[in-house]
């Protein structure tokens, strides 16, 4: 704990020289300093991003002011690869704003269409907890941060939109996080299961596949039940943890849980 | 008095008139080249010109502040519109001008609008009244400094009609303040300035340059210097004595509720105030349109020189108040009306004593021994 | 503004009807085609109007900090002659700088209705776009478009002071091309 | 004029935010004030109840726009005191860097807008200029100027970036002549200082008396820092002053932000060099499961179902740049918190106006107030 | 620094059978639980044991009941302490903290807007956060929020 106490004096300029001589000083250093070059940045025809200010931009004066080389991961507007897409559904899920949205992209199967995220600008707030769920790396926040227009409805970004903004090949944000060890994987509650497939079917990472079973002995007096004799197999490194089969499994068999 | 401003124009009216009345018809002509109607139409002409060279230079005037406002500040200011933003003062009063102007409801009509109407005319007015050069203004006027701070000093009376008329209490509080600070910084101002005229023994603002032909008066009269340029301060209503339009607690002051032209005209008039106090500080201390003798005469005897000289000398010293404005806070209603009435008074009474003495020890040659420097 | 008694009492009600927002463009149209009929006048003051867009100066949350920092050295946004005025009698243009609140709302139109003709709006932020983070919350008016009409969103949250000016830029097209 | 109430606010250049100081004034005396609060609020500790622990912390940048890391800092420690986990140790060092520089950030903030209340016109430009340094480093690290999203329970998103610390000092060099540059323009100033001396003297008994905290208390002569006195993160390990002064006015505030600027300064270069010494990870490793940030599908229908969940209740109070924040988390056994209950300094500072303001001039209430550093986001939440 | 913990108080003769219990809680020096009829001498006997400050007042839904949450610092012990009271879920009261603490004053006007409790006693307990009239109380479990899909807003002059 300090004993000592600040007061006007142990800041070193107590005594006003001739009242106001000491901060017309400085202003008129300030003044001399910026003839040469003001920090500003000249912005419609100057960026920060330009990767001349990423070397150029330093703490000193003559210059832009700026640290330099600071957009590695910068959280802008999002671009977004279609072609790699799973449809996991993985940023919609994770978006605390909920404002993404699976919609349709054409081409593909009519019957089940394969979805992209559509993200709307007006909720987002820009917190990439989507790019970093995003298992295949395929949406992923750009450095590009304006994005002004007249109409409301235009701050929808439609998967296509995303994917022009991919195709401008703006610097992107390198990190990923690691996933953590200790994930949940898919379990079976095998008795449930009537093999119909359609885990697998929908699997965006096509880790599932259906293993045959050997169909037990019906026991005395009892039917088998009516089913496929198959059973999802996770593969848990292929995985991503979407969920996808557990939404579509009709009989609710399959859960989240520990595999032992 | 040799070519001035208004002569010329006086020629240039006799002259078209004369060209229209040889090919008129002869009752038409002799009416049209009649002396009265040229010197009517020469001196509507003669206000034309000053007029718009004054409106012009002040509009130059806010553009300059702006660009050393910046780069004090270490930004750039405004560049975008015109070549270096020269256009950017323009756009803003065409801007102003296709603004909506309304009155608020409950405000005094007549108030409302004369307000800024008269403090806008009486400001201009002062460009009629101080030289620029020799031979600029209309003639010679043997008080026009006196007559120079008479107009100068109605400024308060008009803020406060149009402050009381908006009917909004941070303008009252603004046009209270505007008042009262006017009214306490007068005193000095004038006291300042007496010091002057003592030294000068002249009203007339010509002469008073032309005494400074050898010695401008900053030197001898450096007290009474410092004494104006505050007053000068708060006339002008600059920080840091800009407290009726205090930003940080009463909106924008006395001009709160106007919007549009009017607060064009608030806005103009503040700098046509700012340019008069940059004028009377360069004619009555810095030696006017006058230059030292080191200079080459190549230098002060181009035509205009004197006009040139004299707008480089305003400009110096508008920089100065600039400087001041980047650098300084505003001081309180109390501490100012304290210090105006305690310290600049005595400052300005002393300054009156030591300009006397001045005259009386004829020490005039003891700082004319330095004339040359311009001190 | 000037004190307790001035402030007109503006009522808002959550109804089925949007009556307010046209009403208010047709007005502004209107107003605009009044002006400036010659055509030879017209651009000039076009030009004038969009090149000198005072602001009001006033910070509602997130996105005031970002708008003062566009005012700050790095950006200085004077440089596109955009000066923030504290009184709305002498601004033209009303950037909304963050979360709307029900409470604010009614102080919010009495500002926009004391800014003299032709006056425009920018949205900043998802906030004043839509509510943002904030638009479930049960005292958070979901977009500003709601109680005043808004000429330009700008997405962000904050957005970049490059952002806005952008967005100022954008408006100074849309000024251009709606009028010429 | 005989007496009147003023409204100043919610569109007012002094209050730097959305509020309302109705002030009865005689003539330019203050008879009395009274703060009108919730022009912002936003339903924060609401919106809490329907978020997951992680997603949290988006919004508490948002809360206190000026000093976010803090505030993320404050309810990630108290909701993983309710969550019993506990981070690794360059976590904790990263948390506490982005603290100092936020306080600094926060400071220049203050700064900037405080001297633009006095009429001072560059300084503010200035002060704008040097935290865009601040928020550059922010920037290169966390991916956003303002609104970080960085720290999550149980750790930080990511590790600093390579050179990181070379440029981070490089800025606090050049912010150590800017605060001496600061001083010269205030402290060096006759005219600050009639101003700001003798001004808003707020007593240390009626500092107690009314809970105001911060740098209000400090400068009142009571060395109540909650990093000195009740450490946490690495406040313990490492070497700083608590600044102090005894005049309780608005000069004794001023100074003792600046030398907090200074400590802070201080404490970030033993931080960087730690930091620089000792890498590792920055997530804990035995997150729980349904916690799982950042991959967890947590909306995901059925995921949360048949979960085993920790109860407990956690109470973190942090020293934020503007006084002592404070935060209550009751885990109920869920994926979202039960109720988070905020202390906000500001609210409470702004609570004890009358005492502070009363007697008075009103060209005084920019100061004063610019002094008490109002963010209103933090104080209405 | 010396500083005895405040459990180090001898709470149960200080407070009587005021006392509910006295529980550990991480990074306090405990929460005191006790009645709420005998909230004003609790809160002066712990204001007198050397806690002055009052760091906030916060209300808790429990939808049976509702809990009001004080927490305190002790500038003498570095302390922090935890009191809480469970009050009724239909009319709860208790009386005021700000004959104590007046730093309450606000933080009592924000439990009682947003939890609906009400202190009895207070100077000036009327709306802060929200709009005056304004019905609910935004903080009670039952109150829930919900998307503004369309909302459509009316403007009336009047």
């Amino acid at each position: 704990m300090t004993e000592e106490v600040l007061t006007p004096e142990t800041s070193g300029n107590d005594n006003p020289v001739l009242w106001v001589a000491r901060p017309m000083a400085t202003a008129a250093r300030q003044f001399l300093k910026s003839l040469i070059r003001p920090s500003t940045i000249v912005y419609p025809f100057e960026r920060l991003e330009d990767p001349k200010f990423r070397e150029e931009v330093q703490v000193a004066a003559g210059k832009p002011i700026g640290v330099g080389a600071v957009w590695d991961n910068y959280r802008g507007v999002h671009a977004l690869n279609i072609a790699t897409c799973i449809s996991c559904n993985l940023c919609s899920f994770s978006c605390p704003d909920l404002c993404i949205e699976m919609v349709a992209v054409p081409g593909g199967n009519p019957k089940h269409p394969k979805k992209c995220p559509q993200i709307d600008y007006g909720k987002c707030s820009y917190c990439g907890f989507c790019s970093d769920a995003c298992p295949e790396g395929c949406l992923s926040m750009t450095t590009r941060y304006e994005l002004s227009v007249t109409k409301r409805s235009e701050m929808v970004y439609s998967p296509q939109k995303l994917f022009e903004v991919f195709e401008r090949k703006l610097p992107m944000n390198p990190i990923r996080l690691e996933r953590p060890a200790n994930e949940d994987a898919i379990l079976l509650d095998a008795p449930l299961c009537i093999g119909c497939n359609a885990c697998a079917r929908d699997c965006p990472t096509q880790c599932i596949t259906m293993m045959d079973i050997p169909k037990p002995e019906a026991p005395a007096g009892a039917k088998l039940p009516r089913r496929i004799w198959k059973e999802p197999v996770v593969n848990d490194s292929d995985c991503v943890r979407c969920g996808t089969c557990i939404s579509v499994c009709p009989k609710e068999c399959l859960f989240w849980g520990t595999r032992t | 008095m040799t070519v001035s401003l208004y002569s010329v124009a006086h020629d240039l009216v006799a002259l078209v008139l004369t060209a229209i009345g040889s090919v008129l018809p002869a009752p038409l002509s002799r009416w049209i080249t009649n002396a009265g109607l040229i010197t009517a139409l020469g001196v509507i002409v003669f206000a034309a010109i000053l007029l718009i060279a004054s409106m012009l230079n002040t509009i130059v005037l806010i553009w300059f502040e702006r660009k050393l406002l910046g780069r004090f500040m270490d930004r750039r200011g405004a560049m975008h519109v015109g070549f270096a933003g020269l256009l950017q003062n323009f756009a803003d009063g065409l801007k102003l001008m296709r603004k909506n102007t309304f009155r608020p409801e409950e405000a005094d009509g007549l108030g409302f609008y004369l307000g800024p109407t008269a403090y806008m005319v009486t400001s201009l007015i002062l460009f009629g009244i101080l030289p620029v050069s020799t031979g600029w203004n209309s003639g010679v006027l043997p008080l026009s400094l006196l007559l120079a701070l008479v107009v100068f000093s109605f400024a308060p009376l008009f803020i406060f009609i149009s402050a009381w008329s908006s009917n909004n209490k941070y303008s009252l509080m603004g046009g209270m303040r505007s008042a009262a600070q006017m009214i306490a910084y007068e005193v000095p101002l004038l006291l300042s300035v007496v010091a002057v005229v003592v030294v000068s023994g002249s009203f007339d603002l010509n002469t008073i340059v032309a005494q400074q032909q050898n010695y401008w008066y900053w030197g001898p009269l450096f007290l009474a210097l410092i004494v104006f340029v505050a007053a000068m301060l708060a006339e002008m209503e600059r920080i840091p004595f800009d407290l009726p339009e205090a930003e940080a607690e009463l909106v924008e002051g006395w001009n709160t509720e106007y919007g549009g032209m009017l607060f064009a005209f608030f806005m103009l008039s503040d700098y046509v105030r700012a340019l008069v106090g940059s004028f009377l500080v360069v004619l009555l201390f810095l030696g006017g349109w006058t230059m030292p003798g080191w200079v080459p005469s190549a230098a002060t005897s181009f035509p205009l020189a004197g006009i040139v000289w004299f707008m480089v000398k305003v400009y110096i010293v508008f920089a100065v108040f600039v400087w001041i404005r980047a650098a300084l806070p505003r001081v309180r209603t109390d501490q100012l009306l304290r210090v105006g009435w305690n310290r600049m008074i005595p400052l300005a009474l002393l300054s009156v004593v030591l300009a006397a003495g001045v005259v009386m020890v004829k020490c005039l040659p003891v700082f004319g021994c330095l004339p040359n420097l311009g001190i | 503004m000037a004190g307790d008694a001035a402030v007109p009492f503006v009522e808002i009600e959550a109804l089925r009807s949007r009556e307010f927002i046209p009403a208010a463009k047709e007005a502004l149209s209107s107003m605009i085609a009044e002006q400036g009929q010659s055509k030879l006048i017209r651009p000039v003051f076009n030009w004038a109007g969009r090149n000198s867009l005072f602001p009001l100066h006033w910070g509602l949350a997130c996105c005031a900090i970002e708008f003062a920092a566009a005012f700050g050295a790095r950006w200085d946004a004077e440089r596109f002659g955009v000066v923030p005025r504290s009184s709305p009698r002498q601004c033209d243009l009303m950037i909304v700088n963050g979360t709307v609140t029900w409470k604010v709302a009614h102080k919010l139109i009495t500002l926009y209705e004391q800014m003299p003709e032709p006056k425009w709006v920018i949205a900043m932020g998802n906030c004043a776009t839509g509510g943002g983070p904030f638009r479930t919350a049960y005292s958070v008016v979901p977009g500003v478009d709601k109680l005043v009409p808004v000429d330009v969103y700008i997405a962000g949250c904050p957005p970049r002071p490059e952002a806005m000016l952008d967005g100022i830029l954008r408006l100074e097209d849309l000024i251009r091309l709606r009028k010429e | 004029m005989s007496e009147m109430w003023i409204n100043m606010g919610p569109q007012h250049p002094m209050t730097h935010g959305l509020w309302n100081l109705r002030v009865r004034i005689d003539g330019e005396l203050i008879l009395d004030v009274d703060p009108e609060m919730g022009y912002l609020h936003r339903g924060i500790e609401k919106i809490s109840e329907d978020r997951h622990y992680n997603e949290v912390v988006t919004l508490m940048d948002r809360t206190c726009y000026v000093a976010g890391m803090a505030w993320e800092h404050l309810y990630i420690l108290g909701a993983e005191k309710a969550l019993h986990i506990t981070p690794p140790e360059r976590a904790e060092y990263i948390r506490t860097m982005s603290e100092e520089f936020q306080r600094i950030a926060s400071h220049i903030m203050w700064y900037a807008a405080f001297v633009q209340d006095l009429g001072l016109m560059s300084p503010f430009l200035y002060g704008m200029r040097d935290r865009d340094l601040l928020l550059d480093l922010f920037q290169s690290y966390t991916g956003a100027r303002m609104t970080y999203e960085y720290m999550r329970v149980g750790g930080v998103r990511n590790d600093l970036p390579h050179g990181f610390s070379d440029r981070a000092r490089k800025v606090l060099d050049w912010l150590m002549e800017r605060f001496k540059e600061y001083d010269q323009l205030c402290m060096g100033s006759d005219i600050f200082r009639r101003r700001c001396d003798g001004l808003g003297v707020l007593s240390a008994q009626d500092c107690i008396d009314f809970g105001v905290t911060g740098p209000m208390l400090r400068s009142a002569g009571v060395a109540r820092d909650l990093r000195k006195d009740r450490p946490y993160s690495v406040y313990g390990r490492v070497d700083f002053d608590v600044a102090r002064a005894t005049t309780a006015d608005v000069t004794g505030r001023y100074l003792v932000r600046m030398e907090e600027m200074r400590q802070s300064v201080r404490i970030l270069r033993q931080v960087l060099d730690w930091l620089d010494r000792n890498p590792g990870p920055v997530m804990a490793e035995n997150l729980p499961r349904w916690l799982g940030a950042p991959y967890a599908p947590i909306g995901r229908e059925g995921y949360l179902l048949k979960r085993e969940y920790p109860k407990g209740v956690g109470f973190a109070a942090i020293e934020e740049p503007h006084g002592e924040a404070a935060v209550y988390v009751v885990n109920e056994g869920g994926e979202h918190p039960y109720r988070v209950k905020f202390r906000s300094p500001v609210y409470v500072n702004l609570s004890a106006a009358r005492k502070y303001l009363v007697g008075y001039h009103v060209a005084d209430i920019p100061p004063i107030m610019g002094s008490v550093d109002v963010c209103v986001g933090e104080s209405d939440r | 620094m010396t500083a005895a913990p405040a459990s180090s108080v001898q709470w149960p003769e200080l407070l009587g059978n005021s006392l509910i219990a006295l529980e550990p809680l991480e990074g306090t020096s405990g929460r005191l639980r006790f009645r709420a009829a005998d909230a004003e001498r609790v809160f002066r006997a712990v204001h007198d044991a050397g806690f002055h400050h009052l760091t906030l007042v916060g209300g808790i839904d429990w939808v049976d009941h509702r809990e009001v949450i004080y927490t305190l610092w002790s500038d003498e012990r570095k302390s922090y302490l935890f009191l809480s009271t469970d009050l009724p879920a239909d009319h709860p009261s208790i009386a005021t903290a700000t004959k104590v603490w007046p730093s309450a004053n606000w933080h009592e006007r924000e439990a009682w807007e947003m939890v609906d409790i009400h202190f009895d006693g207070h100077p000036d307990l009327r709306h802060l956060l929200m709009p005056d009239g304004y019905e609910f109380h935004p903080l009670l479990r039952s109150f829930k929020l919900h998307e503004p899909e369309d909302l459509e807003v009316k403007v009336r002059h009047v």
